[in-house]
């Protein structure tokens, strides 16, 4: 406010009448009482850990954890420190988040697109898979799929064969892992070349269209520069990548990527029951499309594909994108129910074996706390500045 | 040119009636519509007749022990003989009848808004039911007074224990998520801060987490001495959960409330609290039944994380009695009997917000 | 302090296993038995006259420590293994052993494997937040092998996983690889391997820094193991009573003030030989050869018969 | 609206229209300034108003007639003057504003009725809650003024059962079921349709000839005829003109307030 | 109503309304019928229109009208007779319903502009992704149709931000811009408010001078007397009379018809 507007208030109420000092009062008196609380509690754990000889501080992180953890997208042993498992565990609660994020997508998409397909027979079937699943839960699920679907499939020894390379049992799933030689470095590059060429491609043809209306298939022919590409130059240089293909030894595979069977049912589970919750929010985000926007849209000749791109689903989007941000966080909080089948996510390898091992409570659900937190807002800033983006201008 | 005689309307060629039309409309469209009918049809023939079969018309239902059983069918003898622990626990057997009788109390305040009775019957119903059902319903559960043998809480169990977990943690939720919501849509920026801090904490963090919090490391953070029931800690804490969530719920009710009605009621002289108690909660708690619903309906699937902590709710009574060596291979047959229950109680509970919704709308638009 | 608090309540809350059959399991109606479980009832009868006022919590391995640091729990009896890690920085006691375990391998019997050290690459399912996972990991890396570590959160549902044939070797201490066995769909499908590859002192916990329940909790084991030596049982308690040994008479509190500088009745011994009984009768009843687990008490003998049981004097 | 203004009119004949105000000022508004952050949307207003007196508050849209009587009971907070209503001076104490809105009655252009109560129970809710009237005592004033209003057989509708017309009638005996020493409307007939616009008329004409003290914004140039003792006309924030109604119609003084009048009764 | 028609009559003078239309049926409906499950809506509709040829269509609510054009483009399909529109027969083959609809514009009572897409961004959706227009020349003919619909200056502002006139302009621009050789209207003007109806119709009227062949669903019967070529009176999905609109309007032939005209002339 400018300053000429003189004096700020006309009158002066009595004090304690004034709602403005009513307020200040209140909420100092709100302030006091959430720092006493904060430090009383703060005060009392201090107390107690002190009086029961507890160790405090973050100095455990850089001890040795010395326990074996069976999944680790980073390098892991159990020579390692605390520090590293924290890391470990995070990585895999962020990689079954992904997956699961990536595979309920999916799913929730086909399924909320089948709930209003024409045909009764799958919008029904549709129906029946939302209605089953968003309504039994989910720790129910986890156990259903690891104890009674993965657990009967067969041991190791009698693994389904795929091809005599890749192979399926209650261990898991086993592929095999490529390993590269000398020359893998050529397709290396010929796939950075591809994608490079393919950017250009898509920029090209979308000039192309301005100038003269013709439409190149840039995805399709992009898509086959970026597989094709690299094939041509692995047989040109000699087959320069190897297969590291599992074979069995005394109890279980050595060699390949192991997809271990924790790690399927919690996906399994949690893409199942998330996938519900994203089918009805797509639902919902394409029936908000007026009939008459794909009418108007038809009425223009546009076929019923770009309908769908260029109309609807545009549209659609705006009503379904934050709904869906707010399932992926619960997706990723759930994935914390890894812990009953010992899937080695953060809450099981920290929050649950480190945490046992050095008794150190307080500040290891503290930084497990912090790490969901932390997820959670920085999807929430990213949702306010994508609803900003997409707000449709309004009069 | 003659007067126009209108044309008798004829009926619909063969195609466009009857169930032939159904067909043609909702299975054989097209032929890509087609075959995905006869696809789709085919799995869920072979997929769903032998799962029928093995649920129900080759199950066994009667008979003694796991002797009656036959590996290839359902053995529900099983649930038969596990059902008071699945239902209540621990609890004395003696003394089932109490929680029982809380459960019928319970029916009672919840079934009217279903039944052809007069509204003003289903509002007190409702009022018993957060009022006194509580008071009742402890009493009878956990005993001690009124010449009632006292039941630790530690032997209460199974679906009861299920449901006492979602009742409470709603009934007490709801006025702390309510005031939370009215915190965040304060104009004192302090309050404002605090509510959003709370929320946004509770909101994101797993509720494991802070079940574990409540249930081994609570008694770190209070004065020495100071300890509370390991259940009544664990209500606690899925009572602050649900009333993070709550309290969003609501102040998408509250901020759907036009201005007009705040300033209407401010010019009549209401003070703030009236104004929100006379006139805006009872407006938005209106608008927000179905998304109270939802959030119920997502505590009640919650509750079975208990088990991680070492309660038996239903799910983890069933799990218990799975490593039983006396019962081998009725894995399936208890996980579908919890997914069964649950399933019937959220599926219930949707249709119960339809119905109360429904009841509330005093609004007449004409 | 814990004493006054457990007197002043009634009732001491002590966590337990949530089920490992002989140590601590509920059956259906919710009742609790278990050696781990008698030691609780032993220290219940000492300090309350009634082993039956005991609330019992059931604690995964992982939240143990937590929930007695925290004081959510006033003594730990959950086969717990005593190591200097634990005693020295969890802020926890241990008050002595209540068994003597060590840490072995169950394997299925088709797998053809007799000896630990032929598990090289073996998948094998443990429990988290256990020694047992930590000796683990040093027995393969000291022998050069590797192993995939599957860990549950419960030893009943590592058992499950074992069975589902999830992994191909349980480990456990052995004592529970025994009652493990018992729970498996084909107990006969299964066999404990020779090897032991680690000491396992298992026994109750307190929290540090109250010496006068620690010495009670302590002294209540001693006690059993001491009335065993002398042969006090819970038939016998009250003709021992009469006895001359003034050994006996200072334990069952006949001719000194044991329990008064224990700050317990000095008949303390008493009420927990004739309701718990002594360590023999509590060892025979649970886990003993007559029991489902059938496990010899070899080093839990008496130091007299062979074993290494020996409890400090009562003078 | 000019038509308008002559059917109205005819219709009051039957009411006297008081137009003896007593001397004493019932509402003294002095240089009275208010900003919207930057924007200055009250510019040193000056109002006296009479017990009995009935003003007519008109001009063009965002020339802060809104904000002027919502001022009056303090809906919105003034930044600069002094605002005296019925002797008690308007500032930010609570119980003083509490004093001042139960006498003060508003009817708003959107009516803003509860619509989760029945009539009479939107009726009941002040006086109840604010006066502590008895419940029964209550009732019988609040029939009283649904009788006024002619709606007294709506009472135990829901205000989403009526139509506009009954709405604003609603509100306005709610508003009268206080006893206010003053009544504010703020455009109480935009928001309708012509037919209705004509039965809240009559209403407030009726009230009008009661003897209340009335401000109305109004745009019904034929009611500000009719009843009006002083009409007012604002512009950016300012009162450019006031005057009795029938100087003000036929002669005004400021060529803005010409420009307007010629605008308005065009249509 | 009928006034309007004299304001409309007077405001086209300018523009020379053609009404020479080539012989060339470039629409033809023989014995089209349609059912909606039991419901007989189309019964036996014949209509043949020529190039150039404007038609009004109107009839009382649910006789059909609208179903009868959306048939045209095929938004609904037909289950009995034939439609040829400029010689291709309408059948369910998906690329001839794509070619018919590039020649037929429409534009719709809900105007159903596309939201997320700026006016010229809706203009240029269809000449681009359909007629494979290059950008630069599509941006002209989009520039070029606003200017006729007189609204150029708002080609980057979102539907959101238009009046319901403006939006409906919008929408007949984006029709025009696809070329059509005929353009149906179902009730372009029946949600607007009475001002803008007139800046609408000023629009169609001007259309319909250049010699477009139109076919539009309208109660404006001041439109259908200044420009139709043919009125077609429908009821009970038939077509009950067809007739340039001075014989409609004056002389209709058929009881049914006068009874209709008298209704709508009333008010
Ligand atoms: N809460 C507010 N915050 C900011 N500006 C406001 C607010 N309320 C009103 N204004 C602005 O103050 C000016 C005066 O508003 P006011 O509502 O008093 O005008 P008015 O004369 O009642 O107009 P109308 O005839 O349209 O109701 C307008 O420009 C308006 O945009
Ligand atoms: N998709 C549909 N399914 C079933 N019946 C329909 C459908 N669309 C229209 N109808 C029915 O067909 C009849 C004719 O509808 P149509 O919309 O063509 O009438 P209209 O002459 O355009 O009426 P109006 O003047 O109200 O727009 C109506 O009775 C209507 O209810
Ligand atoms: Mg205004
Ligand atoms: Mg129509």
């Amino acid at each position: 406010m400018s300053s000429d507007q003189g004096p700020l208030r006309p009158g002066n109420p009595k004090p304690w009448n004034d709602p403005r000092v009513r307020s200040l009062v209140f909420q100092i008196i709100a302030m006091a009482a959430v720092a006493w609380v904060g430090y009383t509690l703060f005060q009392n754990t201090i107390t107690n850990m002190e009086s029961r000889g507890i160790k405090t501080g973050f100095g455990f992180l850089n001890e040795t954890a010395g326990f074996g953890i069976i999944m680790s997208l980073i390098e892991y042993n159990e020579t390692m420190t605390y520090s590293r498992t924290f890391l470990v565990g995070l990585t895999n609660t962020l990689l079954v988040s992904g997956l699961g994020i990536l595979f309920a997508t999916i799913v929730g998409f086909i399924v909320g697109i089948a709930r209003l397909s024409t045909n009764w027979l799958v919008a029904k079937l549709a129906l029946a898979y939302i209605e089953i699943f968003r309504n039994v839960p989910l720790l129910l699920q986890i156990f259903f799929w690891y104890f009674a679907v993965l657990g009967n499939l067969p041991g190791p020894r009698q693994a389904t064969e795929v091809a005599g390379v890749a192979f399926l049992s209650n261990r898991g799933i086993i592929i095999p892992k490529p390993v590269f030689e000398s020359g893998a470095g050529w397709m290396g590059m010929t796939l950075v070349i591809a994608l490079i060429v393919s950017t250009t491609l898509v920029i090209w043809a979308r000039r192309r269209q301005a100038a003269t209306g013709r439409i190149f298939p840039a995805f399709p022919v992009s898509l086959a520069l970026i597989l094709g590409l690299p094939t041509l130059v692995y047989f040109l240089t000699g087959q320069p990548i190897g297969w590291d293909i599992p074979t069995f030894g005394t109890f279980r595979f050595t060699g390949g990527i192991t997809a271990i069977p924790e790690l399927g049912a919690l996906l399994v589970a949690l893409t199942i029951y998330t996938a519900t919750f994203i089918a009805e929010i797509v639902r919902s985000g394409i029936t908000s499309v007026s009939s008459g926007q794909t009418e108007a849209a038809l009425a223009l000749g546009l076929p019923p594909r770009r309908v769908l791109r260029l109309v609807v689903v545009p549209q659609a989007l705006r009503v379904i994108i934050p709904p869906l941000t707010s399932q992926y966080l619960n997706l990723t909080k759930n994935s914390s129910l890894a812990v009953a089948i010992g899937y080695p996510d953060l809450v099981n390898v920290f929050m649950g074996t480190s945490l046992n091992q050095t008794g150190q409570a307080v500040e290891i659900v503290a930084m497990t706390m912090a790490v969901y937190l932390t997820i959670s807002l920085s999807i929430s800033l990213l949702m306010n500045i994508y609803n900003r983006a997409v707000a449709l201008e309004e009069r | 040119m003659a007067t126009h005689q209108p044309l008798p309307s004829q009926s619909a060629p063969v195609v466009q009636r009857g169930i032939v039309r159904w067909l043609r409309e909702n299975l054989f469209s097209s032929w890509l519509n087609s075959i995905v009918t006869l696809v789709v049809g085919y799995y869920l023939l072979t997929t769903l007749v032998p799962l029928i079969d093995w649920a129900f018309f080759s199950a066994v239902f009667t008979g003694a022990g796991v002797e009656a059983c036959n590996p290839n069918s359902a053995c529900w003898i099983f649930i038969q003989e596990r059902f008071g622990f699945f239902m209540y626990g621990f609890y004395p057997e003696a003394l089932r009848w109490r929680p029982t009788l809380a459960f019928v109390l319970f029916a009672l305040a919840v079934v009217p808004p279903f039944l052809p009775l007069p509204s003003r019957v289903g509002r007190w119903a409702g009022i018993f039911g957060i009022t006194g059902l509580p008071v009742a319903g402890y009493i009878l559960i956990s005993g001690g007074l009124f010449g009632l043998e006292s039941v630790n809480t530690s032997q209460w169990g199974g679906l009861m224990l299920t449901l006492i977990l979602a009742y409470v943690g709603i009934i007490a939720a709801l006025p702390i998520g309510v005031a939370l919501a009215l915190g965040r849509r304060s104009e004192m920026p302090i309050i404002r801060g605090i509510c959003v801090v709370f929320i946004e904490f509770w909101r994101a963090v797993p509720l494991i987490t802070i079940l574990f919090m409540a249930s081994v490391m609570l008694p770190l953070f209070l004065p020495d001495g100071v300890s509370f029931d390991k259940l009544l800690r664990a209500l606690v804490g899925i009572t602050l959960f649900q009333a993070a969530y709550m309290a969003e719920v609501v102040r998408g009710g509250l901020q759907a409330i036009p201005r007009g009605q705040y300033e209407a009621a401010e010019a009549l002289g209401l003070g703030y609290w009236r104004r929100m108690r006379l006139i805006i909660l009872p407006q938005a708690l209106k608008i927000v039944v179905p998304g109270i619903a939802n959030t119920v309906i997502s505590l009640f699937k919650d509750t079975t994380l208990v088990l991680i902590i070492g309660l038996f709710d239903l799910l983890g009574a069933v799990k218990s009695t799975l490593s039983d060596p006396a019962w081998n291979n009725v894995m399936a047959e208890g996980y579908l009997f919890v997914a069964f229950c649950f399933w019937v109680f959220c599926f219930g509970m949707s249709r119960y917000s339809h119905r109360i919704e429904k009841q509330l709308d005093t609004d007449h638009r004409q | 302090a814990t004493l006054e608090e457990v007197r002043d309540a009634g009732e001491m809350r002590c966590g337990v296993s949530n089920g490992l059959p002989g140590f601590s399991q509920p059956d259906s109606s919710g009742n609790w038995s278990g050696i781990d479980v008698d030691t609780c009832r032993a220290v219940a009868a000492a300090v309350l006259g009634d082993a039956d006022a005991v609330e019992f919590i059931p604690l995964t391995a992982a939240e143990r420590f937590t929930a007695l640091q925290s004081g959510e729990i006033d003594m730990l009896s959950r086969n717990t293994t005593w190591t200097t890690t634990r005693d020295a920085s969890l802020g926890l006691n241990f008050t002595g052993t209540n068994y003597y375990d060590g840490q072995g391998f169950l394997i299925k019997t088709a797998l053809g494997v007799d000896s630990a050290y032929d598990l090289d690459g073996a998948a094998v399912c443990t429990q988290a937040g256990t020694t047992t996972e930590l000796n683990l990991a040093d027995f393969f890396r000291a022998n050069d092998m590797e192993y995939d570590a599957i860990v549950f959160d419960t030893s009943e549902a590592s058992a499950q996983g074992f069975d589902n044939n999830r992994c191909d070797v349980l480990t456990s201490d052995t004592s529970q690889l025994a009652a493990l066995k018992t729970q498996l769909s084909d107990p006969e499908s299964a066999e404990i391997l020779p090897e032991i590859i680690s000491k396992e002192p298992l026994g109750p916990v307190v929290r540090q820094g109250d010496d006068e329940w620690f010495n009670v909790v302590k002294w209540v084991l001693f006690g059993q193991i001491n009335a065993e030596e002398y042969g006090i049982t819970a038939d016998n308690v009250d003709e021992m009573m009469d006895s001359d040994n003034p050994s006996v008479q200072r334990i069952l509190g006949e001719s000194s003030n044991m329990g008064e500088i224990l700050g317990l009745d000095d008949d303390f011994m008493v009420e927990v030989i004739t309701q718990v009984g002594n360590y023999g009768e509590m060892f025979e009843r649970n886990v003993g050869p007559d029991t489902p687990l059938g496990l010899n008490r070899g080093n839990n003998e008496l130091w007299t018969e062979g074993g290494i049981l020996y409890a400090p004097p009562f003078r | 609206m000019a038509d308008d203004g002559a059917t109205l009119e005819a219709d009051v004949i039957g009411a006297p229209v008081a137009s003896a105000a007593s001397d004493e000022n019932i509402i003294q508004v002095t240089d009275l300034n208010k900003w919207f952050g930057e924007f200055h949307v009250l510019n040193a207003v000056n109002l006296n108003v009479q017990k009995g007196e009935r003003i007519v508050v008109c001009g063009p849209s965002g020339s802060g007639k809104s904000t002027l009587i919502r001022c009056l009971n303090h809906l919105e907070a003034h930044q600069r003057g002094e605002i005296v209503i019925d002797g008690v001076e308007l500032n930010e104490d609570v119980k003083k504003i509490e004093a001042i809105r139960c006498e003060v009655g508003m009817v708003f252009q959107q009516f803003n009725l509860f619509p989760h109560l029945s009539v009479l129970e939107n009726c009941l809710l002040a006086p109840i809650w604010v006066r502590k009237t008895p419940r029964s005592e209550a009732i019988d004033m609040a029939m009283h003024y649904l009788e006024r209003v002619r709606i007294p057989e709506q009472a135990d509708k829901y205000p989403g059962q009526l139509s506009g017309g009954q709405q604003q009638r609603v509100a306005i005996a709610r508003a009268l079921c206080m006893q206010p020493k003053i009544m504010l409307f703020d455009e109480p007939t935009s928001a309708l349709d012509p037919e209705m616009i004509k039965e809240v008329l009559d209403v407030m004409i009726e009230l009008a000839g009661s003897g209340m003290t009335m401000i109305c914004v109004t745009h019904e140039m034929g009611f500000a005829k009719t009843v009006a003792d002083r009409v007012i006309f604002m512009d950016g924030g300012q009162i450019v003109e006031a005057a009795p109604p029938r100087q003000f119609f036929t002669n005004p003084e400021q060529p803005r307030t010409r420009e307007f009048l010629e605008q308005i009764l065009q249509h």
